[in-house]
């Protein structure tokens, strides 16, 4: 068994883990719950050896031992998937699984063609559609999620913790992923499931522990708790989160704010044509890689767009880059937000002010004061938690960090926005308080076009939802309710049922 | 069949790194051949080529190793004086091949103190190198104040000649010192070289130590530098405390010539080694050029050898755009896989 | 509001300040130049050491705004070379000459910016490889418009700016880089252009979808980093009194050495003008201090080397992968 | 024993033989020559005059079918381009190879396969050594020691002097640091406050001297070479100190005059300054000497000596410095020079008749 005992862990002025309490037993899957900012990627860190704990000891099975690197744990059993990856984009899936293991060695040369064979079996096992000797930077984000867990797993370790790996992987993808962890486990693997999604952690595991900023607050068997005992023990707050979905009449469909005609995208968006009128937030659903990601960053003017039109605000649009669409009015938010949203070395101030001064002259001059107050102002309402507004927005754990650039965005007050799974990794708090934040500000006639690889979270907080397959909109729902979702399900892996009403 | 064999060498080109500094080379060649004709084409003419570039294709190698690994060595050059001034005045008091071994030595040892430094101090390497060049263009200075010495002619006579006909012995050294990198690769460092220089943090948590990878690929960069620190002096036949000293910033452009990604894990030292003899036979070009072709002696009222080194610059500024035809082709390879 | 933050630094915190190292660093320098000349500290020493600081900090203020975008500018020095030999050539002695002088060097400066910039953003070439290949072009050019021996000299309000002494240890070159480094530290504090320029060197990627024109910005800084170097090299000649080939030479690597002393990393977004003044002091200081001590050039050499490897020991060590 | 920088037949002793009869079987009065001239750098002006006179001398031997060709070419200080460049030159098989080395040793196996095949090496500016090349310099050693000389009587053989030596491993430099050295051994009153080296480079003299000055500035002499004392000169305006009671060359226009200047501003008080040529024109000497060679003359008994750094080959051809200026005639140089351009040099018209002194 392995045993974290009174961890605490402190960085500049927050403390990260705050005498926490972690155990795992063998042949067990047990989860890590907690709100963005609790400490639960710190522990996993702190036991992979790539963090040095201020106070505490950890145990195996009693006896003390000492990780003072990554090499340290796997040694002891350990092996870890990180939230941001451990993978090297420049070297290929092959040498990235091997990158140091002796699983293929022959006098101690490579066997490339035990290599490729070996990484060809566990690519097929996780349904990663790459090549072993494909560059690992050229795969997606689910597929480099799932490369990941089977990077842990070839080092055979006694304990796997896996941290927020399902965060970006549909459906069919758990699954897969479920299953092996199943088999797995069977055969004594211990397991550490960190999750925002409850729904998977009820399916897959048996026991949790629950971390509030930094402590552990209880562990327990899953079948004790109920969803909303979880969110008390997270928050400390006994209100159960409020559903979003507003009962508003569906937007008044004269003017639309936003036409996109027959828009094509190279190889990925083949046809695409939608309309999107002021108020309504309209949900994009399907599988990773369908083109959804492709479409929104041409409407954003990141991509360039090979075939259509869009029509915005009653004019078409010739030139396309952020910075134009930035400025007519639109904005975008990526829940990929170390490499497309956070400026991590820069203060907080800074980055929620950031898009505000590219709208400006780029010698514009700033008035410190009246951004300062407005920033705080935000801050606030967004219930962001920080500790100084001058700290480097790298002090600030995901959840907080996503909900600062939609502060920046808020600042602009935009007609449109474009989200690309915004939430990602943002805890069940957070994303009822961001889902609310749109929903209010799409009453004042905002429009957002919403993606998420979480449908439940789009039936949550859509007005209307399109179902994007192989790069077209196969199927549009109009009436949102949770008994669409199996047809949503249905829709995304291509049954070409047209849901017309 | 041989179809195939063209469309599998076609695509094992399309996937190395340096698809481009070989293509860039060939072009090089190609129009090199059209201007000088058979003039080109011909043994001593090759021979000399690569007798005069093997110390910067070699210095290039080992800046490449180095830059693979998330560093970059501006002190390789001074790093060669030394290696030069060594081995002359060592060559005076004990038996040659003593001297040179332990000018090679030196060489070695250079790479893992500035390895040590880059890897364990995590000083910037540029800076620290910048710092190391000062330091070493002094001892080259101390170990021979003045320019002079002189080696055995036998080495020079075994350096310049061919093998078999037709084979440079240089270009013999360069193959053995690639096939020797070709061996590392062939074992987990040299992908673990790579993924110190891309993303050290994966290294670290795949369980290997970054600072012990740096540090051997420090030493792997020592040991050619050495050697080619060893041929510039067989080259040269007598030491100079300055001699090899512009072999830094040019081995550094020579790199990026040949496709290696300055940022780190990106390139193969085949490619760096074709980036040095691209600028090599630049500088072949323009002497024929302006020996032979032009008649004048200005242009323009401007002093044919300032348009000479003008031209050069921008043969090499095209040269290092190139790495765009990579650079699209990898953007095109993504969105066809994103599919 | 801002200083909340400052008030709440511990004692051990401020031993990571860079400023603070930096200042630290300097005192100890001044104390062994004492050691070693007992008029190290005397007020014309300080006014020659505060001036060279000075030009190099000038050389160094393009380069603080490249470093923080992440790249670097490797034509500095060749623009100060170029600006001194073409100013010479254009002003001939006389004042009224001096507007067109400032014209062309800004011209060429943005030329040079924008052909550094392009390589870099559009061919993808590495900063310190295009800037390098543009910087030997620019020397040609330098050879190329003086036909290889400047001639003309320098207008007497040029010599004035580059020699006059507004009193004891403060020359007119230390008071002009006062001066600007208090605009500079205003205009990174309060203007559009530096919050771009910061975030575009901290994460690309993101400045980019926040709706910020990189590629404007990468130029923009360029163009500064050029235009300052070709006025620069006019400072220069001013403190120099008459042109020659190549004058800027020794500025190219030691503008990157007093940024990075100064706190900028070079992967950007960090730095601060402050600093890279510091880090000239710094380097000045240690050149002086060898000037005072008698050596053999080549012990001086390795001296050199050492000191500058141990104050990067001190200063730019990057972060540990284990935290 | 076969320890020996390149040709084994080549015995120190007789290389006046060898350099001449390796271009000189049958070659009497050869027209249409190829000549190229491998520069080591062209940045810093007295290069570019020094290319500028050849080019204008090959100029003039083209137009009288002497030459055929004459190219420039060159190496940026890059010590293998330079070996490259003369690896082609020698493929091209040109007749004349005149070089300003980036190295002065590290070509000695190139120059072997030029001699092997009946090209002749030259050496400008810099000497080679190597047996089968004649160098054609200015007498560096003599430069020197005209000026120590001068300037320790100047300051009646005792005084506080600061020094400034050019490059450390310049041979040039070296050389003349060696003559400072003989003569400042022999004149023991004459004590060395301190000494540096100024690059050739104004603008570092200028820091140096000023450092210097502003820590001890009760100093009689300044002992520098060129590319330094304009600099020295300017350190000492700046910090307002006395001009001092001697300093030692720069060849610069710029120098004479300014020279003049201080010297018209206080006319009971003129500046002690001496100015030794070094002409660049040695380029053009070097190329007649080259093409007569080439052409079958054979040099005068004993026109070739050693060079102090290559004491063992005799086998350099001295220019030897004939313009000294000092107050007694800088007037006259003055008006010789006045409109010339300031970073201009000195300079020496390399005569037929002085070419005749070195051949038989
Ligand atoms: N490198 C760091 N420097 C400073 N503070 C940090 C650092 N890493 C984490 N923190 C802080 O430590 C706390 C715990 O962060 P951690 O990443 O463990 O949270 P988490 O539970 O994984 O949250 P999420 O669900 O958002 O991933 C947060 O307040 C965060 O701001
Ligand atoms: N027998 C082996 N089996 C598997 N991998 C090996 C073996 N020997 C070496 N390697 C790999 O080759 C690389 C070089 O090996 P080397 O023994 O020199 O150093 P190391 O194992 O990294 O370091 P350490 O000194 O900590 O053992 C190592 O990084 C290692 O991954
Ligand atoms: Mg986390
Ligand atoms: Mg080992």
């Amino acid at each position: 068994m392995l045993a974290a005992k009174s961890i605490s862990k402190q960085y500049g002025q927050t403390k990260a883990l705050d005498q926490a309490e972690l155990s795992m037993k063998p042949g067990e899957i047990h989860a890590l719950l907690g709100s963005n900012g609790s400490g639960k990627s710190t522990i996993a860190k702190v036991l992979g050896g790539l963090v040095g704990k201020n106070e505490g000891e950890i145990t195996i099975d009693g006896k003390e031992i000492q990780l003072r690197s990554a090499k340290d744990s796997l040694a002891q059993g350990i092996a870890l998937a990180y939230q941001d990856y451990s993978l090297v984009d420049q070297l290929t899936v092959e040498e990235n699984l091997f990158l140091n293991s002796s699983g293929t060695l022959k006098m101690g040369f490579i066997d490339y063609k035990k290599r490729f064979d070996q990484t060809f079996q566990i690519l097929k096992q996780f349904h990663i559609s790459a090549q072993p000797d494909t560059y690992v930077g050229s795969l997606n984000e689910s597929d480099k999620s799932l490369l990941e867990v089977a990077k842990a797993l070839v080092y055979k370790p006694r304990y796997l913790i896996l941290d927020e790996v399902t965060a970006c992987l549909h459906r069919d993808q758990v699954l897969v992923l479920f299953d092996i962890l199943r088999k797995e486990k069977k055969e004594g693997l211990s397991i550490l499931f960190i999750s925002h999604r409850f729904d998977e952690v009820y399916e897959l595991c048996e026991t949790v522990t629950i971390f509030r900023n930094g402590k552990t607050v209880i562990t327990t068997d899953l079948t004790k708790v109920t969803n909303d005992d979880i969110v008390y023990y997270m928050t400390g707050q006994k209100e159960t989160i409020k559903k979003q979905h507003n009962e508003k009449q569906a937007a008044e469909k004269k003017e639309p704010l936003l036409s996109i005609q027959h828009l094509g995208v190279g190889t990925q968006v083949n046809d695409v044509s939608l309309n999107l009128y002021p108020g309504e937030i309209l949900g994009v659903c399907g599988l990773q890689g369908q083109g959804q990601s492709e479409f929104l960053r041409a409407v954003y003017g990141s991509r360039k767009i090979s075939r259509g039109n869009i029509i915005y605000k009653g004019k078409r649009l010739t030139k396309f880059s952020p910075e134009r669409s930035l400025k007519s009015g639109m904005a975008f938010i990526s829940g990929d937000r170390n490499s497309e949203g956070i400026f991590a070395d820069r203060s907080i101030f800074e980055n929620i002010n950031i898009s505000r001064s590219a709208l400006r002259f780029i010698f514009h001059g700033i008035r410190l004061n009246k951004s300062m107050s407005e920033a705080n102002q935000l801050i606030k309402k967004l219930d962001v938690v920080i500790g100084e507004i001058g700290d480097p927005a790298s002090s600030l754990s995901g959840g907080n960090q996503q909900k600062l650039i939609f502060a920046r965005d808020l600042l602009l007050n935009p007609s449109v926005v474009l989200l690309d799974d915004p939430a990602k990794g943002v805890d069940v708090k957070a994303r009822s308080e961001i889902q609310g934040i749109l929903r209010g500000l799409s009453d004042k006639g905002m429009a957002c076009i919403y993606y998420s690889s979480d449908y439940k979270e789009l039936t949550a907080v859509s007005d209307r939802i399109v179902v994007f397959y192989e790069g077209d909109i196969i199927a549009e729902f109009n009436d949102i309710s949770e008994e669409i979702e199996s047809d949503l399900a249905a829709a995304m892996l291509g049954a070409t049922r047209t849901e017309a009403e | 069949m041989m179809h195939t064999l063209m469309i599998r060498v076609e695509n094992k080109m399309k996937k190395s790194q340096a698809y481009s500094a070989y293509i860039m080379l060939l072009l090089l060649v190609i129009i090199n051949l059209l201007i000088q004709g058979a003039g080109f084409a011909n043994v001593s003419t090759i021979n000399s080529l690569f007798l005069v570039n093997t110390p910067l294709i070699l210095a290039t190698i080992a800046q490449a190793v180095v830059i693979f690994c998330g560093g970059i060595d501006l002190s390789i050059g001074a790093t060669i004086s030394v290696v030069n001034a060594f081995a002359i005045t060592a060559g005076q008091y004990m038996p040659v091949p003593l001297a040179w071994a332990g000018a090679f030595l030196i060489a070695v040892l250079l790479g893992a103190v500035k390895g040590s430094i880059a890897a364990y101090l995590r000083v910037p390497a540029i800076l620290a190198t910048f710092a190391i060049s000062t330091l070493l263009e002094g001892v080259a200075l101390l170990i021979l104040p003045n320019p002079g010495g002189s080696i055995p002619s036998s080495i020079y006579s075994v350096y310049g000649g061919v093998f078999a006909g037709f084979i440079p012995i240089s270009a013999l050294v360069i193959a053995v010192v690639l096939i020797g990198y070709g061996i590392v690769n062939r074992r987990p460092l040299g992908a673990q070289i790579k993924a110190a220089g891309a993303n050290p943090r994966s290294l670290f948590i795949a369980g290997v130590s970054v600072e012990r990878t740096k540090m051997k690929a420090y030493v792997a960069s020592g040991i050619i530098t050495g050697i080619a620190g060893l041929c510039l002096t067989a080259l040269a036949s007598s030491g100079d405390p300055k001699i090899g000293n512009a072999l830094s910033l040019n081995s550094i452009a020579a790199t990026i010539l040949g496709g290696v990604d300055l940022s780190g894990g990106w390139g193969t030292v085949g490619g760096a080694a074709a980036g040095a003899l691209f600028l090599g036979i630049v500088n072949n070009i323009i002497f024929f050029v302006f020996n032979n072709i032009i008649h004048s002696s200005t242009f323009a009222g401007i002093k044919l050898s300032y348009l000479q080194q003008l031209l050069t610059n921008i043969i090499i500024i095209l040269g290092l755009s190139s790495s765009l035809l990579t650079h699209l082709k990898k953007r095109t390879e993504k969105e066809e896989k994103d599919k | 509001m801002k200083f909340k933050a400052m008030d709440k630094k511990t004692i051990p915190g401020v031993f990571h300040n860079n400023t603070f190292i930096g200042l630290v660093l300097i005192a100890v320098m001044f104390l062994f130049g004492l050691t070693v000349n007992h008029n190290f500290l005397s007020p014309k020493s300080l006014e020659n050491i505060f001036t060279n600081a000075s030009l190099l900090a000038f050389a160094s203020l393009g380069q603080t705004l490249v470093i923080i975008s992440g790249g670097v500018d490797m034509s500095i020095a060749s623009c100060i070379s170029f600006g001194a030999v073409a100013s010479a050539l254009i002003m001939k002695g006389s004042n009224a000459n001096i507007p067109q002088a400032l014209l062309v060097l800004v011209i060429t400066g943005l030329l040079v910016g924008v052909v550094n910039a392009l390589g870099i953003i559009y061919a993808n070439i590495a900063p310190l490889v295009m800037t390098l290949a543009v910087s030997n072009v620019l020397n040609v050019i330098q050879l190329i418009i003086c036909n290889g021996s400047p001639t003309g000299s320098l207008a007497p309000a040029v010599g004035f700016l580059g020699k006059y002494k507004l009193v004891s240890v403060l020359s007119m070159i230390t008071f002009l880089l006062i001066i600007a480094a208090i605009f500079v530290y205003f205009g990174l504090k309060h203007n559009n252009y530096a919050k771009q320029l910061f975030a575009v060197g901290n994460n690309r990627n993101a400045a980019l979808l926040a709706g910020i024109n990189v590629n404007k910005v990468i130029v923009i800084t360029y163009i500064i980093s050029a235009i300052l170097g070709c006025l620069t090299g006019m400072l220069l000649l001013g403190y120099v009194n008459f042109p020659y080939i190549n004058m800027g030479a020794s500025y190219g690597m030691l503008t990157v050495a007093a940024v990075v002393i100064g706190g900028a990393s070079f992967a950007g977004g960090k730095g601060n003008f402050l600093g890279t003044i510091i880090g000239s002091l710094v380097l000045v200081n240690l050149s002086n201090i060898l000037v005072a001590i008698q050596l053999n050039d080549a012990v001086k050499n390795v001296i050199n080397g050492l000191v500058l490897l141990m104050i990067l020991v001190f200063y730019t060590r990057e972060k540990a992968i284990r935290q | 024993e076969n320890i020996n920088s390149g040709n084994s037949n080549a015995a120190a002793g007789n290389t006046t033989a060898s350099a001449q009869s390796s271009a000189g079987e049958n070659t009497a009065g050869k027209k249409n020559i190829n000549i190229v001239f491998l520069e080591g750098t062209d940045s810093n002006s007295w290069r570019t005059q020094c290319e500028n006179t050849m080019q204008k001398l090959a100029d003039d031997y083209q137009s009288q079918g002497i030459v055929a060709k004459y190219k420039l070419m060159v190496a940026n200080n890059d010590a293998t381009t330079q070996i490259q460049q003369m690896e082609q030159a020698i493929q091209d098989k040109v007749d004349l190879i005149l070089i300003n080395p980036v190295t002065t040793t590290g070509l000695s196996a190139t120059i072997d396969k030029a001699v092997a095949q009946k090209i002749l090496v030259m050496s400008v500016d810099q000497h080679i050594s190597h047996p089968n090349v004649i160098s054609v310099t200015n007498d560096q050693y003599k430069w020197a020691k005209i000026q120590a000389d001068w300037l320790v009587k100047q300051l009646g053989g005792k005084g506080r002097i600061y020094r400034m030596d050019a490059i450390k491993g310049a041979p040039a430099s070296d050389v003349r640091a060696k003559a400072f050295e003989d003569v400042l051994s022999q004149n023991p009153g004459i004590k060395t406050i301190a000494h540096d080296y100024g690059m050739w480079d104004e603008g570092k003299g200028k820091q140096i001297m000023t450092q210097w000055l502003a820590t001890d500035s009760n100093y009689d002499g300044v002992l520098c070479q060129d590319g330094n004392a304009v600099g020295i000169l300017e350190a000492i305006e700046t910090a307002k100190l006395p001009y001092p009671k001697a300093i030692t060359s720069d060849e610069y226009i710029q120098y004479l005059k300014k020279w003049k200047s201080i010297n018209d501003a206080h006319p009971d008080n003129p500046l002690h300054a001496i100015i030794v040529e070094n002409p660049p024109s040695i380029g053009a000497l070097a190329m007649k000497i080259g093409v007569r060679l080439v052409q079958g003359d054979t040099l005068k008994d004993g026109a070739l000596a050693s060079d102090p750094s290559d004491p063992g080959h005799k086998n350099a051809l001295f220019y030897n410095p004939t313009v000294v200026i000092t107050n007694d005639n800088m007037e006259q140089y003055y008006e010789k020079y006045k409109n010339a351009d300031d970073s201009a040099y000195i300079d020496t018209d390399m005569t037929d008749d002085l070419v005749n002194t070195y051949f038989k």
